[in-house]
């Protein structure tokens, strides 16, 4: 049999790569091996475009005790314990299905986690989709939404926090992006190694079936019109069988029979053996005979490529192969024991006695192309960039106000996260709604605060400007609940990567997303690379989604975005210039993206968050929200919603648009009691962080200075019925 | 006029309920099961129309909403 | 006193029940679906969870288990039973509780904290609040909307059967009467879809949940 | 052999997910349709029998478990 062109190129592999894969193993590859070398050197295994860039990414830190490299990153909590997360993405699967794309994406992400030993604490999501008014966006919102519940509530894993956001670049592109958190015992984390010659390799979980065959090469294709009609066999995923390899994989590691194990994530059966055995320096060898199938006739292809669904790989110490097997049985499923480590650096795969695959483990996986595609600045953004971001003039801001709090992107979530168990594992102190979620660490007084965030147009207009903006603002909402930020994930949009002006956006990202991890001392510990993100030739956005976990040692001192209680004192802290480019006040009374995002001032901003932290750790503040899109006075009338408690502000601007909507970093609305004021402008100060009074909580209106006078009943009758536009009526 | 529609789960599409099922009833003392696929039954109800044109119409509601086509395929009895 | 915590293949709230119970200071005895006998209990909770996936119908293939074989013997003997979620559909799909829990009327899962009326105190679990007492409590389910036929609901309510109610105007599933939570005609055996063991420590947001529980333990 | 089991809601029985389904149709502009109920389409797979014994076999896993007859009835086609 001979490798043709057309073969070649249907696996997604270009001319100077199937030389390189000739060249490697001296020989033409057999189809599988083709198979095998497609998943593993495609964009989304190897990472071929964005690699070099990635290693801008600040990575350490005494807190980190696991880097990017492993299923997931994870950082010190102190007494013992630790935090493993990552974040990941599931685009074009949800796009074609929405509710099983966004359901498997889900259970690929708990799989990374808890394969690390770590029990799942808490679920996020980051959703993108197109303009409310597309005729696509309402089914693609409603089946992913129902498909990320569907999948972590029947595992029973809270989904306590995420995003959603809605703009015309996302039409045919939506992002779906899963992140999870996870608790570990420092001693008991498990890592992907395929250690030890002469140990076992053992398949665990789900059979498996044709699902999702090229699933990795499809999320590395551009969509096109066709793409409407291709359907390719899609993934379904089954979280009874997830929440039960769960139990089984936690019990079973409690054996201390395990020596590795990994998640069969995207390429299946194949990354996961060549990775395991790539960390550990060792080679495996595997009967497909043995392989747990739910289709007869499967060929070696099929079987190394598939993706199904919840199974794992594992390699445990010889001799106590029982032990193990002995736990899957109990929770009735299926573990086979389908090879063995051996020491000869290569993958020998056997199907029907026939040797198949016979190939040097190190080179597939490290040895993957490298590429440092051309990247040049679109000729376009410096047009962009000095055109007016707003081009009406406006008066009545009442009824702005109104109207920006039941826009598409500003009004409540709740029907979104209402459909989330939030609750489930009784350790969710702080439901969705606030600025992030409060989980607490079972057994503990420690609690993790946890969000994710990406402002995209920000990235779009200015990417460097935009990815800082992106880890600042999920950094201040930790830290806005008494945190202190550890590390942070990420999920990397982007377009073709084969156009210039992609790869420059994405440079420029993960340069701005590298410098702000550095000033305020956040790592990346984990992360996940998503390209091709086009439909007819537009891209989305740059999207680098940030998830940013953080610790509060006492739980107990922690607090939301909601105001108290009337006659609380609230403060501005923080501050900034102020700009309306990109900002939702453009985008809602315009449909406009154009200007400059504001600047962003990493000091000030480390220095504000530090210093509400401090704040809130001495039981000084009430509440505390940070001010972001929309501006003050949305953040103003957000704080007021959930205790339904007006306030009265005395803001002075020059230009109520400006004052009122202008957006900008580093600034925080607190509330504290009256006698608190004094000492705590004076530490301020001190401080050299600026910190204004603005008003008093109480009432039944918002009063912004002499711009705004409105009934909070009304402004949240608005806010609590905006997302009706986008899903209709019930 | 009754319409019926069954809507099953392709073939090699993960039928995840099915097992479940196919499980509990081994378990039950059903050793005999061989496999368990669960699909929808649906009947419509409409007013009375020619055949065709039923059939035409709910051929339509089908592909709109009662079955997803990416992974179900649908049969319609009038 | 000792209280058997079921777990089912995907219960998920199991170990919070467990978290509940000992909190109250009562001690657990964990009983796996396989188990044959419930041994020297004196209650049992079917949490709350996915038992099965929710496959087929919810609580269907659970109620199948050894263990419920096990839990009827106990509750005929008078054995107090509480099922909370999935644990209340395992109750009506094994026919010790009537009536079934349907999906929810807008067919969507709905997790919420909802107001929640006492109705009856006279149960296993009731009988530290006042008739008419407000709970609030949070709720997270697909199919969580009640349903009995005109004579069964009669019944029910001439054997002041109902337990529980949502308030008016809270009703998150389509429960026909806003039932939330119903008892058998001998009290012993309660079912309800709220989450009672979700509200028992003020750090989660409330502890309306405590007394029912300490019902349970009296 | 292929047993066919169709599970339908009992008369006067409440059927939540058909009453939304038909008026989802409804806004989609399926104005005629008066009515839809949703019952479940179960094919269980079993090795060759003769008909009276494996329909009795299926009854059984019907009352046993694929149905419950307090709300629901079943029909078995072999
Ligand atoms: N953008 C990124 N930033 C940091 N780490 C990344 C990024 N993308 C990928 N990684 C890391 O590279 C490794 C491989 O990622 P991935 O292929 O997504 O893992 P898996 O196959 O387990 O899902 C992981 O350790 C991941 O954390
Ligand atoms: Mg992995």
């Amino acid at each position: 049999m001979t490798i043709t062109p057309d073969q070649i190129a249907s696996h997604g592999l270009s001319p100077d790569e199937y030389s390189r894969i000739l060249e490697l193993i001296g020989r033409e590859p057999t189809l599988t091996e083709l198979g095998i070398f497609s998943v593993m050197w495609s964009e989304h295994c190897s990472y071929k475009s964005s690699r070099i860039h990635l290693k801008n990414f600040p990575t350490k830190g005494p807190q980190v005790l696991q880097g990017p490299g492993e299923n997931a990153g994870i950082v010190d909590i102190g007494d013992g314990d630790a935090i493993a997360f990552k974040m990941e993405s599931h685009n074009h699967p949800s796009y074609i299905e929405p509710y099983q794309g966004a359901a498997t994406g889900v259970g690929g992400i708990l799989r990374d986690v808890f394969t690390m030993g770590a029990r799942p604490i808490a679920n996020l999501n980051s959703l993108r989709f197109g303009e409310p008014s597309h005729p696509k966006t309402a089914h693609l919102v409603r089946g992913v939404v129902a498909g990320i519940g569907g999948y972590g509530n029947c595992v029973g894993v809270p989904t306590v926090a995420g995003e959603i956001y809605f703009d015309a670049c996302y039409n045919g592109n939506i992002l779906v992006n899963a992140m999870t958190v996870g608790h570990v015992r420092q001693d008991e984390i498990f890592r992907g190694f395929a250690s030890g010659v002469g140990n076992p390799v053992i398949y665990v979980g789900s059979k498996t079936g044709r699902d999702g065959i090229h699933g990795a090469t499809m999320a590395s294709d551009v969509f096109d019109d066709a793409s409407d009609e291709k359907r390719p066999t899609v993934q379904v995923g089954d979280p009874f069988t997830e929440k039960l390899l769960l139990e089984a994989c936690i019990e079973a590691m409690k054996t201390g029979a395990i020596v590795g194990i990994q998640d069969m994530g995207a390429a299946g059966l194949t990354s996961s053996s060549f990775e395991m055995a790539s960390r550990a320096g060792t080679g495996i060898v595997m009967d497909l005979d043995k392989v747990p199938n739910r289709e007869p006739g499967m060929t070696a292809y099929e079987l190394m490529l598939s993706e199904s669904q919840e199974r794992m790989l594992m390699v445990v110490t010889k001799g106590r192969e029982s032990e193990i097997l002995e736990v899957f049985e109990k929770w009735e499923l299926d573990a086979s024991i389908v090879g063995e480590v051996t020491n000869d650096g290569r993958m020998k795969i056997i199907h029907h006695g026939e040797a198949v695959v016979d190939l040097p483990v190190a080179p597939l996986a490290d040895a993957a192309p490298l590429y440092d595609r051309p990247r040049q600045k679109p000729e376009w953004l410096d047009a962009l960039n000095n055109a007016a971001p707003v081009q009406k003039t406006y008066s009545d801001w009442n009824a702005i106000l109104l109207q920006m709090m039941g826009s598409a992107n500003l009004c409540s979530r709740a029907w979104v996260y209402e459909q989330y168990d939030q609750s489930v594992g009784a350790n969710t102190v702080t439901l969705p709604g606030s600025d992030s979620a409060v989980v607490r660490v079972d057994g503990t007084k420690k609690a993790v605060a946890t969000a994710v965030d990406c402002n995209s147009r920000y990235c779009y207009l200015d990417p460097y400007w935009g990815g800082a903006h992106t880890l600042a603002e999920c950094a201040r909402n930790v830290s806005c609940s008494g945190a202190l930020p550890l590390a942070a994930t990420d999920c990397l949009n982007f377009g073709n990567p084969e156009r210039p002006e992609i790869m420059w956006q994405f440079e420029r990202a993960v340069a701005g997303v590298s410098d702000a991890c550095r000033e305020l001392n956040v790592p990346i510990v984990s992360g996940n690379v998503s390209l091709y993100n086009e439909s007819v030739g537009s891209a989305i956005y740059p999207t680098p989604t940030i998830g940013v976990v953080g610790l509060l040692k006492d739980v107990s001192r922690h607090v939301t975005s909601h105001f108290q209680k009337k006659g609380d004192v609230v403060i501005l802290l923080g501050g900034n210039e102020l700009s309306l480019g990109g900002s939702e006040f453009a985008w809602v009374m315009e449909k406009r993206v154009a200007g400059r995002p504001p600047v962003l001032d990493l000091k000030l901003e480390k220095n504000v968050q530090a210093l509400l932290r401090e704040w809130i750790a001495q039981g000084k503040l009430l509440s505390a929200h940070d001010v972001s899109d929309g501006g003050i006075a949305v953040a103003l009338a957000e704080c007021c919603f959930k205790n339904e408690l007006g306030a009265q502000i005395e803001l002075k601007f020059d230009d109520p648009m400006m004052g009122l909507f202008g957006e900008g970093g580093s600034r925080i609305i607190i509330t504290c009691e009256r006698d608190s004021v004094t000492k705590l402008f004076d530490h301020a100060k001190k401080m050299g962080v600026p910190a204004l009074p603005v008003g008093i909580v109480g009432g039944t209106h918002l009063k912004i200075g002499k711009s705004i006078n409105v009934e909070v009943a009304a402004l949240k009758h608005e806010w609590s019925n905006g997302f009706s536009n986008v899903v209709g009526k019930e | 006029m009754l319409a019926k529609v069954y809507v099953t789960l392709k073939q090699g599409v993960l039928d995840p309920q099915g097992k479940a099922v196919g499980h509990a009833l081994g378990t039950l003392g059903f050793k005999e099961v061989e496999d368990v696929r669960i699909g929808k039954y649906i009947e419509v109800t409409l007013p009375d129309l020619p055949k065709d044109k039923a059939e035409a119409r709910v051929k339509e509601m089908c592909e709109g909403l009662l079955a997803n086509t990416v992974i179900e395929s649908y049969r319609i009895e009038l | 006193m000792k209280v058997g915590v079921i777990t089912f293949p995907a219960s998920n709230c199991d170990q919070d029940c467990v978290s509940a119970v000992k909190r109250m200071g009562a001690s657990v005895v964990s009983l796996w679906h396989r188990d044959a006998s419930v041994q020297d209990v004196d209650a049992v909770i079917i949490p709350g969870g996915f038992s099965y996936g929710d496959y087929l119908r919810c609580g269907a293939m659970a109620a199948h288990s050894p263990i419920m074989a096990a839990v009827k013997q106990f509750a005929a003997k008078g054995g107090r039973v509480l099922g909370i979620c999935n644990g209340f559909q395992i109750l009506t799909e094994s026919g010790l509780l009537p009536g079934v829990l349907m999906r929810n009327a807008h067919l969507k899962f709905v997790c919420r904290t909802v107001a929640v009326k006492i109705v009856n105190t006279q149960t296993a679990v009731t009988s530290r609040y006042k008739s008419g007492q407000i709970l609030q409590m949070p709720v997270a389910h697909m199919e969580g909307n009640y349903f009995a036929d005109a004579t069964t609901l009669a019944t029910l309510k001439k054997n002041n059967q109902i337990v529980f109610q949502y308030a008016d105007g809270q009703n998150p599933n389509g429960a026909i009467d806003n039932i939330a939570g119903i008892c058998n005609e001998a009290r012993n055996v309660v079912g309800l879809m709220p989450h009672p063991e979700r509200v028992c420590d003020p750090l989660l947001g409330g502890t309306d949940g405590v007394e029912l529980f300490k019902a349970l333990l009296q």
